[in-house]
């Protein structure tokens, strides 16, 4: 057991299953030599070569075609997109390549490949360089999409993306690079589609995911002990496969759901969830499902603009006391 | 043509003719078979039992022939939609392909991917891409591999024209020769985009060619109607690659004789132009040849007739074929077979 | 008033506007001399010459780049993308360009341009260009999206989108250009951002969009002869600006709601109507929001598989049925 | 820079020397001005007053005055993230920018957009953009508006030389050629991306010029530590456009005193490189040169105290403005200045 922040889990993570499978390939901008931008994938470059840790030009398309080119012929390629709003300079390999291969091709081919992404906001990089895109990914159908929160959580999912006979996009969040965690020695590997509740309680289910999970979590510990309200939280961790079953079970016995997403307002996974829950669970509801977002604009670079913007502990706290105690 | 038959052929020039006996009988049998089965597929459209759309390969037979001999089994295709004879030139058979572009359960596919995704891997066509220029990055990919694992193959990457104009093809030639992958890049220049002519978007003349200097790549432009340039062509930059010299762009010049895609009558060609090019019909080019190197007109008819029976064969089974089952609808989406994206 | 299909509204919708106003140009591939693949641009090239209506390379980039560059600046563009999904290898500047630019600069600039799109299925041309991708953009902050239903609505909101000063994404539907329907003489001018009911009703609320429309319905007209179910049938027609006014004002009146779409099922427009309803609406729902969409897979090329991904007007009436009738 | 006194100076060479005292005196001015607005934002970093990234152009000061002296009001500039000095150059004020980059309310887009996207319509600074080569199309458009309204102004599009292996630096290139349109692009060829040097990731030596051969285009490459050097070939390249003859491309070379952004300490430069381009200073070589023309010491230090003085009073006031107030948040998503998705 150690501590260990989630950047250098980040490297811990790829190092384990680059030691355990030659064909594990890892490619992207500054990756290698450098360590990457956010410092994530120190070290690797040095354990592994040059031919496995490759440092590629500005050319996002040949970074995911080539990932893909390299999955479907056999290798096992990680490829890292610097900031995840670079998902739009490349995005055909993600909406209509790697996600539509098995399915067009009646399984002819596959694709087994891991797309890391930079994601989210709550660093003062503006409009272009803070965006949450989880929903980008989720909407698509043949990508698998997770987002740990937590450093064993990114060693874990991981493994389980790596190890993953289908496509997967992992977000990482930027804002959570630099915090600690509890990590147990060895090997990790955690499974893709299972949500982890964080905090058990009867009142209300909050599900959250990435830099959001933790703000939930402390916005639940305020909420017991100032509001007598009980939130159950969940990290959602894994988009696709969606972990319905955990996030039903926990509305059967609260009867209110609340999404908090990094995400602007219009069609994200929070609107999926709530959805969901409005179909399927309808009967358990007590009241109207809310969900907690950024509101629906770019965002701002300033910082007392951004941390308005982005869904805080203290929001969280508001609004949910706001629609249980009316 | 069957893959085995390739290998025993092997890719040795042989004897004084460099290309020798067998390997013409062969360039000249698929682009036989090409051209009756591109025509084939005309004639279903009209029956309309080809839904969708469909993109012909008639007059540009000679570089899926032509790649098609020079290639071995192992080496990658990457087509595009326009990808039925590149299809069929590494062996995949004329079912799987008429079946597809008939979107029956005989197809390639077994009609999900229709008739721009052709995909055999049993032929080392790892599929036909519909976007344009997405697959250029993806054969980096595959010849990334060759080179990291040792592998011996080949990647080749078909396009047309128009593809040298999007973003990707950059960007994929750029990769290619600095990390010196094993892929030839493969310009069919048919002149025209679907409609538009190629010269008035494109500010150099040859397309691909007069590009490969951006990317430290010789400027290579052949005679695409001419099977035999272009498998001795081929066979150099296959050749290169596989000695780890890194990459080739080849520009073929050709000309589609039919429309862009199904319904297209192809009215914007300046008047005579067809007719220019159907003089240089490959086929016409490669029947001459092979008299030259003196073949007998009756072995030539003799892979003429079996061309159409094969055909008729083909067209007879997947007219018989039924649709894919139903289930197939929600098949394959992720590696357990399913769809399921939630428990 | 005369009879005219949706392909060719599309024409007199550009045509109106360009005529109105010399600053509005029109770009895209083979959309000139030739007339556009889909037909819905014939005369224009013949009309306004080769300066206002550009035939361009293979370059998506280029073309919503230089319609962005030229609406900054002081045109009015037209952009085509031949076929929706072909947003995947340009999506940069709508989700990180043109989106963001009157924001991040506070205002100094803006991006008054169209982007037209050939959305949806149904006409065989498999997984890459057959998709409905109006989430896609909806989910994008600093756009707005509309969705013609018919060939009326084509004119209208076309010339509404061009008259917008902010940049707004068109989906025509490719099933749609070969309808017909009635489209009164003179200039036709809608506004975004406005729903419209197709048939009022009163058991329940049907919204749909595009090719969806037509069906829903097709099927409120079944549902109605053979179930005695009154559905009220919504075009949303406008994603953004979004009528929620017309649509939470018709589950209050019928306590039920039905979304109808193309997409695939995850992170759908769906499912944000779906959760403001179930947010702002919950106390008037008599049942659970139910969702009908295409299944969260890529498209097949295959009729009868295709047919039976997309939702049909019979899968509706099903779908409606045994929910109402439990 | 006000912009009333570029206008003032006018364009056209004087007299025997080509540039003129005048002009070389603005050259300098610019020079000075960035160079210590840029010195000061990173000490204002250090300091933690400027959050988030930062990019400076410490050492390429000359690309920016060259082209800002060069181009008329009216001429737009497309910027990057490293767009400080461009943004100055064009007559933007250091409050504004040190401002913005302080995210403060009396900054360029009064802390919303930050440091990468600095914009000053006024000054023609039509945008700074942070997703590489993104601006390069968007330039094309802007020039593309200037040729169909016939207006006079030329488009201007600066970016580094990672910048040219992106699918959209390709796909800008091909439309402003064969469109002709009155766009120039500058490459700044500092020898990095952000840590890789871009000789590792491109298959030609320079990624600009010997790409343009591609586009039609003439290859240039410029010393672009020379101000004069740069404003020469700015002015011609300009001159062309304005009079309907097309595109040009120039690749500056040049190289970054600093980091590629705030934290970075550039480690991975070898030893003794940043040495050499010291010695080739923009600043160094064009005091010299001003020596050279004959300009007395005080006329040299009195620019650069007034630069100082205006840097400390630039500072002063960004130090003391507020944060925006908080209803900019919501503010301009759409033309009603709002927010507003929904009814
Ligand atoms: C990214 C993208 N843009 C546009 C299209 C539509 N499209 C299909 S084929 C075609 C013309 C391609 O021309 P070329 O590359 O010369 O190939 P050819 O069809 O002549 O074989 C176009 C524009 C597409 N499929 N993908
Ligand atoms: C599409 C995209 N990919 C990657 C990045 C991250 N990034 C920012 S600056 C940079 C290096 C750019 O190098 P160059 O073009 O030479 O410009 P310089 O920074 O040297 O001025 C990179 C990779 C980005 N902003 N956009
Ligand atoms: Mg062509
Ligand atoms: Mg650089």
């Amino acid at each position: 057991m150690a501590e260990l922040t989630y950047r250098d889990a980040v490297a811990r993570g790829i190092a384990q299953e680059m030691e355990r499978d030659d064909r594990v390939v890892f490619l992207g901008e500054d990756i290698g030599k450098a360590g990457g931008v956010f410092k994530a994938t120190v070290g690797l470059y040095e354990k592994f070569g040059p031919l496995r840790v490759r440092d590629t030009p500005i050319s996002e398309q040949a970074i995911l075609g080539a990932a893909m080119g390299a999955a479907m012929t056999g290798l096992r390629p990680i490829a890292e997109l610097m900031f995840a709003d670079f998902l739009a300079v490349c995005f055909d390999y993600v909406a209509n390549e790697m996600s539509k291969l098995r399915y067009m091709t009646n399984g002819q081919l596959s694709c087994p490949l891991v797309v890391r992404t930079g994601n989210g906001g709550g660093v003062r990089f503006g409009a272009q360089h803070s965006q949450s895109i989880e929903n980008w990914t989720m909407m698509i159908p043949g990508v698998k999409v997770v987002a740990p929160s937590s450093p064993v959580d990114v060693i874990g999912l991981m493994a389980a993306a790596v190890r993953d006979p289908d496509p997967v996009i992992f977000h990482e969040h930027k804002a959570l690079y630099a915090t600690k965690g509890e990590v147990p020695d060895g090997e990790i590997v955690d499974v893709l589609g299972i949500a982890k509740i964080l905090r058990p309680g009867s009142d209300c289910t909050i599900a959250a995911l990435g830099l959001m999970a933790p703000r939930a979590l402390e916005a639940a510990g305020v909420l017991a002990r100032e509001h007598k309200i009980d939130a159950e939280v969940i990290d959602v961790r894994s988009l696709v496969p969606l972990d319905t079953q955990t996030i039903l079970g926990s509305i059967a016995k609260t009867g209110r759901l609340f999404t908090v997403e990094e995400n602007p307002r219009l069609c994200g996974w929070g609107a999926e969830i709530a959805s969901i829950a409005a179909d399927e669970a309808f009967w358990d509801l007590d009241g109207p499902i809310v969900r907690i977002t950024t509101p629906h604009i770019p965002l701002p670079a300033a910082d007392h603009l951004e941390d308005l913007a982005l869904p805080s502990a203290a929001r969280i706290v508001e609004k949910v006391c706001r629609v249980l105690n009316g | 043509m069957e893959s085995g038959k390739i290998a025993a052929v092997g890719s040795e020039p042989v004897g004084n003719d460099d290309i020798g006996l067998e390997r013409r009988l062969e360039l000249f049998r698929l682009q036989v078979e090409i051209r009756d089965c591109e025509k084939r597929a005309y004639d279903l459209f009209l029956q309309n039992l080809i839904k969708g759309t469909s993109h012909l390969s008639l007059g540009q037979e000679a570089v899926a022939a032509g790649f098609g001999v020079a290639m071995r089994k192992g080496d990658k295709s990457f087509c595009t939609y326009r990808g039925h004879a590149h299809t069929l030139a590494r062996g995949a058979s004329m079912e799987g392909m008429l079946g597809e572009l008939m979107l029956r359960d005989i197809g390639l596919m077994r009609g999900k991917g229709g008739s721009m995704h052709l995909t055999s891997v049993e032929h080392d066509v790892l599929g036909s891409y519909a976007i344009i220029g997405a697959h250029l990055p993806i054969a980096c990919g595959s010849a990334w591999r060759a080179q990291y694992l040792g592998e011996k193959d080949v990647s080749v990457c078909f396009f047309g024209d128009g593809a040298t104009n999007i973003g990707a093809f950059h960007e994929a030639l750029n990769f290619a020769a600095i990390w010196k992958l094993p892929v030839v890049f493969v310009c069919e220049n048919n002149l025209y985009m679907e409609y538009t002519p190629i010269s008035e978007v494109t500010a150099v003349k040859h397309p691909a060619a007069d590009r490969a200097a951006s990317y430290g790549l010789e400027s290579i432009v052949i005679d695409g109607n001419d099977a035999d340039e272009v498998y001795r062509t081929a066979y150099a930059a296959l050749a290169k690659a596989r000695d780890g010299g890194g990459p080739s762009i080849i520009e073929c010049l050709t000309y589609r004789h039919s429309g862009h895609s199904r319904a297209d009558p192809a009215k914007y060609r300046p008047p005579g132009e067809l007719e220019e090019w159907l003089k240089r019909d490959p086929l016409i080019i490669y029947r001459q040849r092979l008299k030259e190197f003196g073949v007998a007109d009756d072995a030539i008819s003799a892979i003429e007739s079996e061309s159409k029976r094969k055909v008729e064969a083909a067209t007879a089974a997947c007219k018989a074929a039924p649709q894919a089952p139903v289930d197939l609808l929600t098949a394959d989406v992720y590696a357990d077979g399913g769809w399921a994206w939630r428990n």
